[in-house]
């Protein structure tokens, strides 16, 4: 076994991938991508076993797809909450709530907001706001959860700021569920909107539809990757360098002009505004939304999500979010197995390798001089 | 004496105005008062626990005095944000050196040039507006990229970035540190480390650089090094505010000296004058490490 | 808005918040210890307080107690309880340092590590009564809530026109605060305390002093154990239920009580638990059940605004007699 | 070194997982296309299968299969297979399989969803595949009258019978002039409570709110004490409504105590322990020993317990697919077409379902329980004239 991880650490896939040229990584990342793309269509045995729907009572594969890719939004914009600015935010659900409320409430026909501007305004009923306009709207609602929560709270030291976030994530979904006049209670709002597209000719099914389930995904997919790329601009400039900075010093950081909390505040509403998208996107493709989907333990997986990939990294955290919403599917058969082997998997991995499974490197590094040092103490004993 | 030495130097940059500063029952700093003038290398000395760094703190915004207020530029700083003060042009060093440790050492010296910058987060995020017109050195290498910012300008993210790379090559150049730039700043020799603070305290573009302690821990021919680096920054332009234990390095570089003891100023004068001073002589031979 | 409630029942209400707080109080002191001297949130404590509960049904069947057996086999029942519960909730909240966070200490891992570490324990434990044994011995273990039988008959104590209080209220109040003195005094008293303050200040300078840092941290894992484990038998004598998720709401409700009275400060976790247990209950009465929640946190937001290290705010570190 | 073992150990462990699942996709890919002279189909049955709710599901899943196996036993030429999709009773893991037998054209039927949130989510999908469905329990009113979907049926009365069946009871049978109304929250509690409350109207002198996952209910028991109830109606499930009830008892309050369908099972005495001696649930779904014939038995000698909720509606809801196969229908549209004008009499009630989906309203019975020693005892049907 030694042998494989040897061999492992010899092909050292990380340096050769920084020290490509560019050509090599354009075609490899098209490669990648293009093998993303193909993913819903995948048939071929061997490969086609990663399906989730060859095996008994297996959730179709594309929709597991969508459901990944969607979480991968999600460990994106929380890596910029945890692995970039370093706060630790286990209400992370509240936004991914929000950003699924906001297009129920102003999208669907259904809901109570909808009927009150109809009422109001003397609108045609089944009057709502179109997908693409409650997008920014439910951008802005998000952005401003992250500013009323972070502006007071953000102060606060690491460990009182994630009870207080915690608290933030409940808040939001009791009120979507005590909110009866509002939210239509613990009954949810149906009907929520899709993105706008061709009708299908045949079955007038609209152009995003559950069948076609495979839209859904590249849908996704396009949005996961023009947040990465954001979040990489901002990663790779004066905001990630500030951020790195105020997770390695603050206070020096703060003498060399860095606004503490200026970042932070930033960190948490940039998080927030990514959390609210996949919300978005999560309710529009289930076209209904209802508090129970909201609950605190997927604050914890997102979290999970974030660490066991390797907080701090992309690339890892993308991975976290992968494992954790794929592997429950595949492994269906161990049905009420599975959280206790989800417990088992968690203890294990972060035991066996608690820089993450695919670390960002600064982490790795600081990870093992935290180690080397504790054994300097031990051994100086 | 002290008419003809203002003279001399010009105006005043920092004043601290009869600052008292107490925590709980004890007095850290009592009626403390003097300033720096522009263009001056200041020396501000004493035995341990004279206070000299809760003066430099309290200058640098983390302790606001109890009495008494700071000036910087005619402008009150006493309880301001660190980052405030920063943006005003007062820039230091720490006594035990606080580098950012994981980034690399030209990355710690951009994060120090970014205080100057006024990219926003859309602005990094989009890098779309506002667009402005960089020098041809600074201009993209890819035949149509430059084109394109020929035409329409580059991005203010864009500029300010290749400025603040070459502006922190440049620091780091100055004082040393550029061949090992690419290294992570725990990495870098002790010495490395020093200077590196140095440059990216020099970075923030200061009026005023505060200096902790620079040649803690240094051999002689360091410190000889390390003098000749701070004249260099004092011919830059920059005021030079010194704290140092070490009666020598002192003497050689400084104008001016203000020595402090148990909180209170003991003496204020050039170098020679303060070195005849019996008070100081007094404090200091309670302390014969500091000789050496 | 039921003020007419809130203020004709005024008196039984907030015993009912006391009751209720206590509990909540004795969980809390588990956090704040480990807190104070590792400065690590420990989420698996929760599952610790929710073994004891099933150690409590244990006890009661193994001495075959029902609600109609004779005196003798109440007493010796209630006694059983008293002592297993403790011991398995100490054996629990051990087991966790052992198995999953000592490794990661020697690693000297970052707390976001331990945090998901602690996620991962709780969900083996919760798990392993929801459905290991479940799978392995049947019912009672599953994902049913399961009574507990009530050895001790509801009473009332004290009936004045204003305030009602019953045996079980009185009991539990008192016993949680017997044991917060007695663990306060045992922190700041005894030769093992002095210890736990010394790691708790300066783990090195305690360790060059000759502190042993593992028998410490041990020690403080069984004594927040123990107290989560009384907090169990207490909990099963006034409710009467056990579930296998039934730690995770009380751990984030003394969790929160913690950090509002002052994470790491034991009396913190005293004060905190009776302030929030009473304010849940008020909101309670004054709205409805439903909103509890929302009312906890909120109150818990107003109070770190003004004091941002909670009501008294100090660490175990500095907390003397 | 040791680290390399241990990792190496857990790849071994997950190549090995990996290849044993994979044994199990090739297993059924096989079996799906054998054309006998017989006819070949899947039946779908999705619900919490795990989980905490898993419990109000499994013995509908149960009946389901007592109802396959007894009729394969007499058709041994089809090859009708019942395949389970734990959906956890959430709507978000719901979707993926529904559109799994959705476009999984070897499905011909589904009986769920189980229950009402992640019908709401699933009923586009489904409907729009043109998948017939038979919810064996989902309840909540807008499925069928606010919001009907074209393929989904129920075989059993929705929350405004449910709701006006209770009402009716506690005023007529228990003759209660003052009743307390508590709910829980859900999706399930909140809407029943409501109807019970309106239908009530001025009789229901107080109602509070308790939410899932709630063990401490002093609050709730000091109004009840205050307010002097004659009955006490709890909206929720087992969990929350046994501490409840023993609290409510523990606090000295003696005015009997009525649940909904949430309790029903087994779950809700053992929760309550002995405080739940005389609580009286009420559910749609006849008693087992009342349905004739053998199923009682039956299902006791293949799943070794008593039939527990819903387990007659799950046996009915798949003998009407079973009867369409024996019909001749091979296709969703003929599926769907035999169910909607179904008739007949099943083990619960008779079946005729209305445009809408639901079983006429006069068909429905709803029955109440009495909880003696430990066990509900059937105790009277409640009329709904």
């Amino acid at each position: 076994m030694p042998e494989i991880s040897e061999l492992w650490k010899s092909v050292n896939l990380r340096e050769r991938w920084e020290t490509a040229p560019t050509w090599v990584r354009m075609i490899v990342s098209g490669i990648l991508l293009a093998i993303a793309i193909y993913l819903p269509f995948l048939n071929v045995l061997p490969f086609a076993y990663i399906r989730t729907d060859l095996s008994t009572g297996g959730s179709d594969w594309s929709g597991v797809l969508t459901t990944i890719v969607i979480y991968m939004i999600v460990a994106t914009g929380l890596n910029v909450v945890i692995g970039m600015a370093g706060l630790l935010d286990l209400g992370y659900v509240g936004f991914y709530a929000i950003g699924a409320y906001s297009l129920a409430l102003f999208g669907s026909p259904d809901s109570p907001v909808t009927h009150w501007f109809a009422d109001k305004f003397g609108l045609s009923e089944g009057w709502s706001v179109p997908f693409v306009a409650c997008v920014p709207i439910a951008i802005a609602i998000a952005l401003a959860a992250g500013v009323v929560l972070g502006a007071p709270t953000l102060r606060l030291r690491g460990d009182y700021l994630a009870i207080v976030t915690m608290g933030f994530g409940e808040i939001i979904r009791i009120i979507s569920r005590n909110a009866n006049g509002l939210t239509n209670g613990p009954n949810g709002i149906t009907n929520v909107p899709t993105p706008p597209g061709p009708k299908d000719p045949d079955t007038g099914q609209p152009f995003f539809n559950p069948i076609d389930g495979y839209r859904w995904y590249w849908l996704c997919l396009a949005v996961l990757i023009l947040l990465i790329w954001l979040v990489r601009r901002l990663e790779y400039s004066r905001v990630g360098r500030s951020w790195l900075a105020i997770r390695e010093d603050e206070d020096a950081a703060a003498v060399m002009g860095v606004s503490g909390f200026k970042y932070k505040l930033w960190a948490f509403a940039i998080g927030a505004a990514v959390g609210a998208i996949a919300g978005l996107l999560f309710g529009s493709k289930q076209t209904f939304v209802e508090p129970t989907g909201f609950a605190l333990n997927l604050s914890f997986l997102f979290v999970a999500m974030v660490v066991i990939g390797g907080s701090g990294n992309m690339v890892g955290a993308l991975f976290g979010a992968f494992l954790i919403t794929y592997l429950p599917e595949r492994f269906r058969g161990l049905s009420d197995w599975r959280p206790f082997c989800f417990g088992v998997a968690l203890v294990l991995v972060m035991i066996l390798r608690p820089q993450g499974l695919i670390p960002n490197r600064r982490r790795a590094r600081e990870l093992e001089d935290r180690r080397l040092e504790a054994e300097e103490v031990a051994t100086d004993d | 004496m002290t008419d003809t030495l203002e003279s001399q130097a010009g105006e005043v940059l920092l004043e601290v105005d009869h600052v008292t500063l107490r925590f709980g029952g004890v007095v850290a700093l009592n009626d403390v008062d003097f300033h720096i003038k522009k263009g001056e290398i200041l020396g501000l000395i004493g035995p341990n626990g004279a206070g000299k760094t809760t003066c430099f703190n309290a200058m640098t915004g983390v302790y606001r005095p109890t009495e008494g207020e700071i000036r910087f530029d005619g402008q009150q700083i006493s309880g301001r944000k660190p980052h405030h003060i920063t943006a005003l042009g007062i820039a230091r060093t720490f006594q035990n050196i606080r580098l950012f440790p994981e980034m690399t050492a030209l990355e710690n010296v951009m994060v120090g040039t970014d205080a100057r910058h006024k990219t926003s987060v859309l602005g990094a995020l989009f890098k779309v507006w506002p667009r402005v017109r960089v020098d041809d050195v600074d201009l993209p290498r890819n035949r149509v990229k430059r084109a394109f910012s020929q035409t329409f300008g580059v991005s203010r993210h864009y500029a300010e970035e290749r400025a603040g790379r070459r502006v922190a090559m440049g620091l780091l150049r100055f004082v040393g540190v550029a061949d090992r730039a690419n290294e992570l700043a725990k990495n870098l020799p002790y010495g490395y480390q020093r200077r590196l603070e140095i440059a990216r305290a020099m970075a923030t573009e200061p009026k005023l650089l505060c200096l902790d302690e620079p040649a803690a821990g240094f051999n002689p021919a360091e410190k000889e090094e390390l003098m000749g680096l701070i004249r260099k920054i004092r011919d830059r332009g920059l005021t030079v505010l010194l704290i140092e234990h070490d009666m020598r390095l002192v003497m050689g570089v400084t104008d001016r000296i203000v020595v402090l003891e148990f909180g209170t100023k003991i003496a204020d004068g050039v170098p020679s004058e303060v070195a005849r001073n019996p008070k100081v002589i007094a404090a200091y031979l309670g302390e014969p490490d500091d000789a050496a | 808005m039921n003020f007419h409630e809130l203020f004709a029942h005024f008196g039984d209400i907030t015993v009912d918040g006391l009751t209720k707080g206590s509990i909540y109080a004795l969980v809390a002191l588990g956090y704040t210890l480990v807190y104070g001297v590792l400065k690590l949130i420990n989420f698996a404590h929760s599952e610790v307080f929710m073994v004891g509960t099933w150690t409590v049904l244990g006890a009661y069947s193994l001495v075959g107690a029902d609600e109609g057996s004779g005196v003798g086999i109440l007493i010796i029942a209630t006694v059983l309880g008293f002592l297993l519960a403790p011991l398995a909730s100490a054996g629990t909240a051990l087991a966790v340092e052992r198995i999953a966070y000592r490794p990661l200490r020697r690693k000297n891992a970052p707390p976001l590590i331990f945090l998901i570490t602690a996620i991962g324990c709780s969900l083996v434990l919760t798990e392993t009564f929801g459905q290991a044994l479940h799978a392995i011995f049947g019912p009672p273990f599953g994902r049913a809530a399961v009574s507990i039988p009530s050895l001790i008959p509801e009473k009332e104590w004290v009936n004045l026109s204003w305030i009602a209080i019953s045996n079980t209220q009185i009991l539990v109040i008192v016993a949680a605060i017997v044991m917060m003195v007695a663990l306060d005094a045992f922190v700041n008293r005894s030769r093992l305390g002095r210890g736990v303050r010394a790691v708790a200040q300066d783990p090195d300078t305690a360790a060059l002093m000759g502190v042993n840092q593992d028998r410490v941290i041990m020690l403080i894992f069984v004594l927040g154990g123990a107290m989560a484990g009384i907090a169990a038998m207490l909990y099963t004598i006034r409710y009467d239920i056990t579930k296998f998720d039934i730690g995770f709401l009380i751990g984030v409700k003394a969790f929160t009580a913690a950090v509002l009275g002052g994470i790491g400060n034991l009396r913190g976790a005293l004060v905190g638990g009776l302030v929030l247990g009473v304010v849940e209950v008020y909101s309670s009465t004054l709205f409805s059940s439903n909103w509890e929640d929302v009312t906890a946190f909120v109150v818990l937001v107003l109070v770190l605004m003004f004091r941002p290290t909670g009501i008294l705010g100090e660490s175990l570190a500095k907390a003397r007699a | 070194m040791r680290r390399n073992k241990w990792l190496g150990i857990g790849a071994v462990a997950i190549s090995l997982g990996l290849a044993v699942s994979a044994c199990g996709t090739t297993d059924n890919k096989s079996g799906g296309g054998s054309g006998s002279k017989g006819i070949t189909a899947n039946i779908g049955v999705m619900g919490a299968l795990s989980g905490a709710n898993a419990s109000v599901v499994i013995p509908s899943v149960n009946g389901a299969e007592l109802a396959l196996s007894e009729w394969s036993a007499k058709h041994p030429d089809d090859h009708i297979k019942l395949v389970k999709f734990d959906s956890e009773g959430d709507p978000a893991k719901a979707t993926p399989l529904a559109t799994k037998m959705a476009t999984d054209k070897s499905f011909l039927g589904l009986i769920g969803p189980a229950f009402s949130g992640e019908t709401r989510a699933t009923k586009s999908i489904l409907g729009g595949a043109g998948l017939t469905t038979i919810s064996q329990s989902a309840t909540a009113t807008d499925l069928t009258l606010e919001d009907p979907s074209p393929t989904f049926h129920r075989v059993i009365g929705y929350d405004e019978i449910q709701g006006a069946a209770i009402a009716k009871y506690i005023q007529s049978v228990l003759n209660a002039k003052k009743v307390f109304v508590v709910d829980d929250s859900s999706t399930y509690g909140q809407p029943l409570a409501d109807k019970v409350k309106s239908v009530l109207g001025g009789a229901v002198t107080q109602s509070d709110k308790a939410q899932t996952g709630q063990t401490d209910f002093s609050a709730i028991v000091s109004k009840v004490k205050a307010a002097k109830p004659d009955a006490v109606f709890y909206a929720g499930y087992a969990a929350e409504a046994g501490p409840f009830l023993k609290q409510l008892r523990d606090g000295g309050v003696t005015a009997k105590f009525i649940g909904g369908d949430g309790l029903y099972g087994a779950d809700f005495p053992k929760a309550a322990g002995s405080a739940s001696d005389g609580a009286i649930v009420t559910c749609p779904c006849v008693p087992a020993e009342k349905v004739g014939g053998t199923f009682a038995q039956d299902y006791q000698k293949k799943f070794g317990e008593a039939p527990g909720a819903y387990a007659g509606e799950g046996y009915d809801a798949m003998t009407i697919y079973l009867k369409a196969f024996e019909s001749g229908a091979k296709t969703r549209e003929a599926v769907e077409k035999f169910v909607d004008s179904y008739e007949g009499q099943g083990l619960t009630k008779t079946y005729k379902f209305d445009e809408k989906g639901d079983v006429a309203a006069e068909n429905v019975v709803v029955w109440s329980y009495k909880v003696q020693g430990g066990n509900l005892v059937p105790d009277q049907e409640i009329s709904l004239g």
